[in-house]
């Protein structure tokens, strides 16, 4: 064709219609929005004919798994509405738990049946609501028997679930805190001064922590 | 050509402004290897044919006019000018055959080679900044809301993030002042102070036993202090007219209830 | 070709490849990050065949104003790169790198998994903190396996993004590799006279690169 001097783009004429109608295609599919004709237009060459290369643009798409559909007064590409079911998917995304939730439930594991009160004042601080609604809805602890105390306190303890994802076959097989220490997952000193206390062989959980924990 | 650039011989004024641009823009060098690079393309050859005695030269001639100029230079600009003197008196001088290092020859090789490399990655760059980009030149999907995901978030933490965990918290509570001595031991003065507040909600009778504070219920000794000192506290409340206490038969529990007005 | 009537789903036979690649249509349509062919087949009917569906597709829109492409082991539909112009309202201005960072993300490219001493040793100067950085934040490197070597250093490989970004179909196709690795030029050779860091460090980068770049 003629070489017209670029500035002038006016003087070209404008794209085949084939061409025009990738060159909606591409906007309508980049476009965060419905695209208007007068918007198109603006985009594309001078003398270019959006009216038209969206018609056939529409035309190309009849049948297949996405349509160049009108909304309002502008266009925009669609999911044809049969194949909507492919677009529901439920997809799992795996997060870490939080470092209050593992403390929690790690409470909860070591304690149970252990009251909210309980797990705040072995962890010095507040236990948020959402931290146990968590673990709750997650099914990893649940309630156990209200304690018969005044204010019958509800109280928490594992689920199945929770044996099941840890690999525990109950709640005894946790580690210890001696062992937590052997594995070197403990690795301060004793405190100055402690005095080491109980040496009880007894075999409940609980008393079994209660022992580690003062020892050393 | 540019071969005399830093030589002592009269040199074009543009050969001279060139040398001081080069050095003036010592900041805009990212290191030696970079200046060395600069440098060698003054000698309009293939990297590979490059003269590294040439090289050497020119570099340590930067460095001189830096200094003279009191520009400061980074300490690896200094390694490397005492690294290229030393390479430059190994390819002069004869090679001493007790000598058991690389031969100037190898050094002056793995020099080009480094040059070449370096080269070689700037062209890379510049051909991967200079393709197609995603957001620049070619576009994705604008509308993201077509896909409705239904997202479930499944949370995970391993045995060792729970055992960390609680290491964590009891590493703390070690620390904290804790009266050991006194741990198994519950008090009566402890036990009045738990059941003053409590004793006004026991309208109906109630097992003694729901009296007995938290976490003393599993541990036998513990259990039996707390007992000890709740009864005794209940004697107490009973004696000062705040309570009633009941036991059915021996051994029974004892029941405990608040005292009201309208009895007598 | 039987298919054991386990599942309801499994009583249906798959649709035929017309259908599919309807499918997958809609499907890379709808997202605006690439699909890997597993999700596609994850949201398709029992029996898709996917990757044929993708490839029909692929071919369909060559040409086209929006092309079907690949990016690592996953599938994407983008806007024909000539078209560009029309798009000025869609481009993102993107944080200019500096020469350093792209010298990096270059060297990490073509000479992945790369050390940072690696990296050094090319750029012949110490690469900052920042640099590494903003690259790990813009998601166009991440960490890759430790090298088996004294002080087992942490290696960096680009990403699927990285790849997406610079329409990349895998870290083989870039621009010049063939010719690089020919020239010798991506061979990790330590200095005449070094000491050398635990033998089979050599043969370690090797294996990693040949995994890297022919498998697959």
């Amino acid at each position: 064709m003629t070489d017209a001097p670029e500035e002038t783009g006016t003087l070209f004429e404008a794209p085949p219609l084939a061409e025009q109608e990738r060159m909606v295609e591409a906007v309508l599919f980049a476009s965060s929005e419905p695209v208007t004709i007068a918007d198109l237009e603006a985009r594309m060459p001078h003398g270019s004919d959006a009216a038209q290369a969206v018609e056939l643009l529409q035309k190309r798409y009849e049948g297949r798994g996405v349509r160049v559909v009108r909304v309002g007064d502008a266009w925009a590409i669609r999911t044809a509405p049969d194949l909507g079911f492919l677009m529901q998917k439920e997809t799992v995304e795996t997060r870490k738990l939080s470092r209050a939730a593992i403390e929690t439930l790690a409470i909860v594991a070591y304690h149970q049946p252990c009251t909210r009160a309980e797990i705040e004042e072995i962890r010095g601080v507040s236990v948020s609501r959402g931290t146990i609604d968590q673990l709750l809805e997650m099914e990893w602890i649940k309630l156990g028997r209200r304690r018969m105390t005044p204010g019958r306190p509800v109280t928490f303890v594992v689920t199945p679930e929770f044996l099941d994802h840890f690999g525990l076959e109950n709640a005894r097989d946790l580690p210890g805190l001696k062992e937590l220490r052997a594995a070197g997952l403990l690795e301060n000193r004793p405190p100055p001064g402690a005095i080491p206390l109980g040496e009880g062989s007894e075999d409940e959980v609980d008393e079994d922590q209660t022992e580690l924990f003062e020892e050393e | 050509m540019n071969d005399n650039l830093f030589s002592e011989d009269p040199v074009s004024v543009a050969d001279r402004l060139a040398a001081e641009a080069l050095i003036v823009d010592v900041d805009g060098f990212e290191g030696p290897l970079d200046v060395l690079l600069t440098l060698s393309r003054t000698q309009k050859v293939d990297l590979r044919k490059i003269s590294v005695l040439a090289l050497a030269q020119q570099y340590l001639t930067f460095v001189e006019k830096a200094r003279a100029l009191r520009i400061e230079l980074a300490a690896d600009y200094l390694v490397m000018a005492a690294w290229l003197a030393f390479l430059k008196s190994r390819l002069l001088l004869p090679p001493d055959p007790d000598d058991e290092g690389p031969s100037g020859e190898e050094l002056a090789a793995h020099l080009a080679f480094q040059l070449e490399r370096l080269q070689a990655m700037r062209d890379a760059a510049a051909r991967l900044m200079a393709r197609d980009q995603l957001g620049r030149d070619f576009f994705r999907r604008g509308q993201g809301e077509d896909i409705t995901r239904i997202r479930t978030v499944t949370y995970s933490a391993t045995l060792l993030d729970l055992m960390q965990g609680y290491a964590r918290i009891r590493t703390r509570d070690e620390f904290r002042p804790f009266v050991m001595d006194r741990d198994a031991v519950f008090t009566m003065e402890q036990a009045l102070e738990r059941m003053r507040p409590l004793i006004g909600f026991a309208g109906t009778w109630t097992d003694m036993e729901t009296y007995l504070p938290d976490g003393w219920d599993a541990d036998p000794v513990r259990r039996r202090s707390a007992t000890a000192a709740t009864f005794a506290a209940s004697l107490e409340l009973v004696k000062e007219g705040h309570m009633e206490m009941k036991q059915s038969e021996t051994f029974a529990p004892i029941h405990l209830r608040k005292r009201t007005e309208t009895r007598d």
